[in-house]
């Protein structure tokens, strides 16, 4: 069983290399943040399958690596917004942003 | 070959491999980067130390951690330095040779 | 509480509490932190004087479990002279940078970090741990790249980020040492190393750590941050930067080279960090000649007498070791860095309460400056003449001990270039001084009170002081002393 | 049983997750390749997850793989969610 | 097979590496950082260092994306040219760096076999008042060390603050942040945030006899402030504001206390008695991580920057 969770896991970052080779060519940042967002996958699929073989703790740094899977990505839209601080969503319908934040006290 | 070894030679390579970027990288970020690069390729190496014997060595491993905030809190203040300094002199590299200016 | 838990705990106290106030109170905590360390530090050198050299095992840890602070005649010679420096540069900085002249982001910003500074400096004066070390320095130069930003102009910015990469590297070149230095030999206590088994891998180690060292001291050819990082700064923080921070990493050099790995100090190796103390001197001399800024050209300085302290290597180290001169050139050294921290900061002190008062510190401002204050111009002078190392300053008792042993050794050439050095150094001081003393008729300025220009009077007088009475101090710094010779010539 | 039970479903995860890198590397534009990722990662990782959780010996760990296997869920709806508006505001402007 | 899932995580590794290092444009090359972070931790775990493997994931896959997205992002609104020219091959600076690489390479072959100076860690360990060796490594050991990492932290807070233009000194700490009301980053900085503190406040909880404690959990409940305030449902504080900075020093001030209390009951030093050692370190990994959290989260989210809004 050992083996065949690590020959899943030795697959599992032969995929994730492959994908890596988008996440050089690009072309648009979208594409290098999706694959972020992929090795972020990949790596918890790879400590998930390590869990058994290496203790159940690893489940632990599974659980952190998921658990901020998307701050990378909020990071990026929110510092390729136009003030820095935006959310993509906005503007996209009639509904006004609510701003929310300082400037309601300042 | 063994495992630490592997994760040493590793380590290794990374220390050269950022400190190449180090001297080549005109971007001040990309400067940055490869200070980071180079720290965790010492912390695989001596991670790889604490490993290399059987038993379980935790001071390596108390070390890395102090090293890893140490390194996050360094690249925060240089972040912001690079990012201040650009501010001023709208620009993110130095020119090589103004020194003392 | 114990005088070196208490040099440690009131900065680092300190520090934290002037965080969490604001306003008054901040300075207030700090100056009160600073009063209570400077008297800790004394405390802590009357009972090392009586009792010998002071150990602590941190945590009740013995190594290499745990932490070993050491305090020896070294490292009171230099926690005494950096409690010195401080309480000038924050008595400077009470009327410098308060908040109704610099505004309150410099007001807050300046005090934390001073104390952090010092913690950071007395840490890495007393720690016996080589990992501990690191930690101590990279403390050091966060606080210290706080210190040359705090100014906020993009040429501090710049100079403050050409500081971060010589530091970092430096500390990344450092650790990389220490690593092996723990794969080898499974420890890091400087006490425990000693007695290791050598390894092949000790030299690669030692040859690291020295690089990153040299690089954080700001040897030549590693000196290009330092001028406009210690130039740019407010001149308080200037004084600390200048006259203190290059110590700290000199410090560990000391430790490593002759109480780490004594066996590994080859004796090319010596040479070639006297040849870069040479190439210090000559560069920092020469680029102090050339300046028309005042704070330039005392950041120069800083430089070449750095310079100055990589001469002693080959006196002392390696083979020399057992040699009755290594005592000499030992004492001279130590000398050296007290009286040089002393002097330096007065004259970054002095050259900024002339600033504060005519808003530039270009050569040709510097008229009128003996007139309008006196006692300030007077303290640059004192200053200048321990730099220059003549008599009766600590400068010259430095310089005659180290080119004595220098003769006695037959190394003669190291002592002609501290001849030489001296004749440089009065070159690059003549015009400044020049300048200082020559009539003008300029406005009455409002100068500061004399209280103010007691400050870096009192620097300067104690360079001095420390040549006349240098039988004290000389007792002090053979205390703990690693190698043998300990009698001297 | 429970051997067989992730010998399949771990291969089956594998397999999505070599079919969403094929995906990836050869789609033709960014949304396609975004539900490379949405589609075929996230069901290969609850294969995964799933697969594992027959060696779990406590509850605690299942329960777990499970939790990790929603956050993972959650992220990926949100960033495909985001970068996608983020690209087509991007296209926008073009 | 572990020796080849090894081979294989070290050669991406290395290949992410050289991609951060050689690949044009700085966007790229954070991209491939953040990668290199993930890659690590699972590296981490192989290496049977699962505390570091916790922080890690925390850390270099977490908070230094964010720090490195926005300072990019800020410099592409100053307007600095992304990056000058394309980018040449140094020989000379190759050739040394391989040197240098190849000298560590030859120091882990020339390594002695490993030997322990007396006495033992497993000596000390009975006494530590945890189970967890690395926590008590760090927490007792050598807590004089971790004491000071909890200094740097706030130095290079305060060295970050002092950055901030003397115009903006009195607003909030960070960029405003808005998103649409409803929307995906709403709901998401919603759901995140109760799951995350439950989890870093367990790390710390747990820190005592497993992978662990005020790093480990600190750093998790930084990434969760981050979160919530880019989501704009946390507010950064003004740093005129003094009455949260307590949070700041409330860590290093608790440690530092009891450190000063071993000396005035005259234990020495930072000593902790085996007898309260346990409850002694569980109230400084609460106060260190709280101090870490914040002082970490506020690093990323960098000094005020004024809003174009206020």
């Amino acid at each position: 069983m050992t083996a065949w969770l690590t020959l899943m896991a030795v697959g599992l970052l032969v995929s994730l290399g492959a994908a890596l080779v988008r996440v050089w060519h690009g072309p648009d940042r979208a594409d290098r943040m999706i694959g972020v967002q992929l090795a972020g996958t990949s790596g918890v699929a790879v400590l998930v399958l390590l869990a058994p073989v290496e203790g159940w703790v690893a489940l632990n740094v599974a659980l952190i690596l998921a658990l901020f899977a998307a701050l990378a990505a909020v990071g990026f839209v929110k510092s390729a917004s136009t003030d820095g601080g935006g959310d993509p969503e906005e503007g996209e319908d009639p509904v006004e942003p609510r701003p929310v934040g300082r400037n309601a006290d300042g | 070959m063994t495992s630490p070894t592997l994760y040493a030679l590793t380590g290794a390579a990374l220390i050269g491999i950022g400190f190449y970027g180090l001297i080549e990288a005109q971007h001040l970020l990309r400067r940055v980067i490869t200070f980071n690069l180079i720290g965790s390729g010492l912390f695989v190496f001596l991670g790889a130390v604490g490993a290399r014997n059987d038993g379980f060595d935790p001071i390596p491993q108390a070390l890395i951690i102090t090293g890893i905030v140490v390194a996050l809190s360094a690249s925060a203040l240089a972040v912001g330095l690079v990012v201040a300094h650009s501010r001023a002199s709208g620009r993110a590299t130095f020119p090589e040779e103004d020194e003392d200016a | 509480m114990s005088a070196l838990a208490a040099v440690l705990v009131l900065p680092l106290a300190g520090a934290l509490f002037a965080v969490a106030l604001s306003g008054r109170a901040t300075r207030i905590v700090a100056l009160a932190a600073s009063a209570g360390t400077l008297a800790a530090a004394l405390a802590l050198a009357a009972s090392v004087i009586s009792h010998g050299t002071l150990r602590l095992e941190v945590g009740g840890w013995a190594p290499p479990v745990g932490i070993v602070l050491e305090a020896d005649g070294l490292s009171i010679a230099m926690i005494v002279m950096t409690a010195f420096v401080m309480v000038a540069a924050s008595l400077s900085a009470c009327h410098m940078l308060a908040p109704e002249a610099a505004g309150p982001r410099v007001a807050f910003g300046f005090w934390p970090l001073m104390l952090l500074l010092w913690t950071a400096l007395n840490a890495v004066f007393l720690s016996r741990d080589l990992f501990n070390l690191y930690v101590g320095i990279e403390l050091l130069s966060l606080a210290a790249i706080g210190l040359v930003a705090l100014e906020g102009k993009a040429a501090a910015l710049s100079a403050a980020i050409r500081y971060m990469i010589f530091a970092l590297a430096g500390s990344l070149l450092y650790l990389a040492g220490l690593v092996l230095v723990y794969a080898a030999h499974g420890a890091l206590d400087i006490g425990l190393l000693a007695d290791r088994m050598p390894a092949e891998t000790d030299a690669l180690a030692l040859a690291l750590m020295t690089a990153g060292l040299m690089a954080k001291t700001a040897l030549f050819p590693f000196h290009v941050w330092l001028p406009p990082a210690h130039g740019g700064a407010a001149a308080p923080a200037s004084a600390m930067l200048s006259g203190l921070v290059p110590k700290a990493s000199f410090i560990i050099l000391l430790r490593l080279w002759f109480e780490v790995m004594p066996d590994r100090a080859a004796g090319e190796a010596l040479t070639l960090m006297a040849a870069l103390g040479i190439a210090a001197v000559v560069w920092g001399s020469v680029g102090a000649l050339v300046q028309i800024r005042m704070k330039l050209i005392v950041a120069y300085s800083t430089v070449a007498q750095i310079g100055y302290l990589f001469l002693f290597f080959p006196l002392a180290g390696g083979a020399s070791a057992e040699q009755p001169w290594a005592g000499g050139a030992w004492n001279g050294m130590v000398f050296f860095a007290v009286s040089h921290g002393l002097a330096k900061a007065a004259m970054f002190i002095a050259v900024g309460q002339w600033m504060s008062v005519r808003g530039s510190d270009r050569l040709d401002e510097m008229r009128g400056f003996a007139s309008a204050m006196p006692m300030t111009a007077f303290a640059f002078v004192l200053a200048s003449i321990t730099i220059v190392g003549l008599p009766p300053s600590g400068g010259f008792t430095a310089k005659y001990l180290i080119m004595t042993s220098a003769f006695a050794a037959g190394q003669w050439f190291w002592g002609l270039v501290m001849a030489g050095g001296g004749l440089l150094a009065a070159a690059y001081l003549y015009r400044p001084v020049a300048e200082i003393f020559a009539r003008a008729d300029i406005p009455a300025l409002p100068v500061p009170s004399r209280v103010w220009q007691v400050v870096p009077l009192f620097l300067a007088c104690a360079a001095v002081a420390l040549g006349i009475a240098s039988s004290a101090p000389f007792e002090l710094l053979t205390m703990g002393r690693p190698q043998a010779a300990e009698d001297g010539l | 049983m429970a051997d067989f039970a992730t010998y399949l479903f771990t291969g089956v995860g594998l397999f999505f997750f070599v079919a969403g890198s094929v995906g990836f590397l050869r789609f033709p534009d960014v949304f396609s390749r975004l539900h490379a990722l949405t589609k075929a990662d996230n069901l290969g990782l609850g294969f995964i997850t799933l697969g594992t959780a027959f060696q779990a010996e406590a509850w605690r760990d299942a329960a777990l793989l499970a939790l990790i296997w929603g956050l993972v869920l959650l992220a990926a709806g949100t960033v495909s969610q985001l970068i996608s508006r983020d690209a087509l505001r991007e296209r926008d402007e073009k | 097979m572990t020796l080849i899932f090894d081979a294989m995580l070290c050669a991406l590794t290395l290949g992410v590496a050289l991609a951060t290092v050689l690949g044009c444009g700085v966007f790229r090359t954070i991209v491939f950082f953040v990668v290199y972070g993930l890659l690590l931790s699972v590296a981490w775990v192989r290496l049977d260092a699962v505390d570091v493997a916790l922080a890690e994931a925390a850390i270099g896959a977490g908070l230094t994306g964010v720090l490195f997205l926005a300072a990019f992002g800020k410099l592409t609104r100053i307007g600095v040219e992304a990056e000058p020219s394309p980018k040449r091959f140094h020989l000379p600076a190759a050739l040394g760096c391989i040197g240098l690489s190849g000298a560590m390479a030859w120091a882990w072959f020339a390594l002695p076999e490993p030997h322990r100076p007396t006495p033992d860690l497993s000596d000390a360990l009975p006494r530590a008042g945890v189970e967890n060796p690395v926590t008590a490594v760090l927490l007792n050991f050598r807590a004089w060390d971790t004491l000071l990492e909890g200094t740097v932290l706030l130095a290079a807070l305060i060295g970050l603050w002092i950055l901030t233009r003397d115009e903006d000194w009195h607003h909030r700490l960070g960029r405003l942040q808005h998103v649409r009301s409803g929307g995906v980053m709403e709901s998401f900085g919603r759901l995140l945030p109760p799951v995350g503190t439950l989890v870093g406040v367990y790390l710390i909880y747990i820190g005592a006899d497993q992978p662990g404690g005020a790093f480990q959990g600190g750093t998790v409940l930084a990434a969760v402030g981050l979160i919530a305030a880019l989501a704009g449902l946390l507010r950064p504080p003004r740093i005129t504001e003094c009455s949260w900075r307590m949070a700041l020093v409330a860590g290093p001030l608790v440690f530092l206390g009891a450190g000063v209390a071993g000396e005035v009951f005259g234990v020495g030093f930072l000593t902790l008695p085996g007898s309260i050692a346990e409850g002694a370190i569980f109230i400084i990994e609460v106060a260190l991580g709280l101090s870490i959290a914040v002082t970490l989260a506020l690093l990323v989210i960098g000094p005020p920057e004024g809003g174009d809004s206020e």
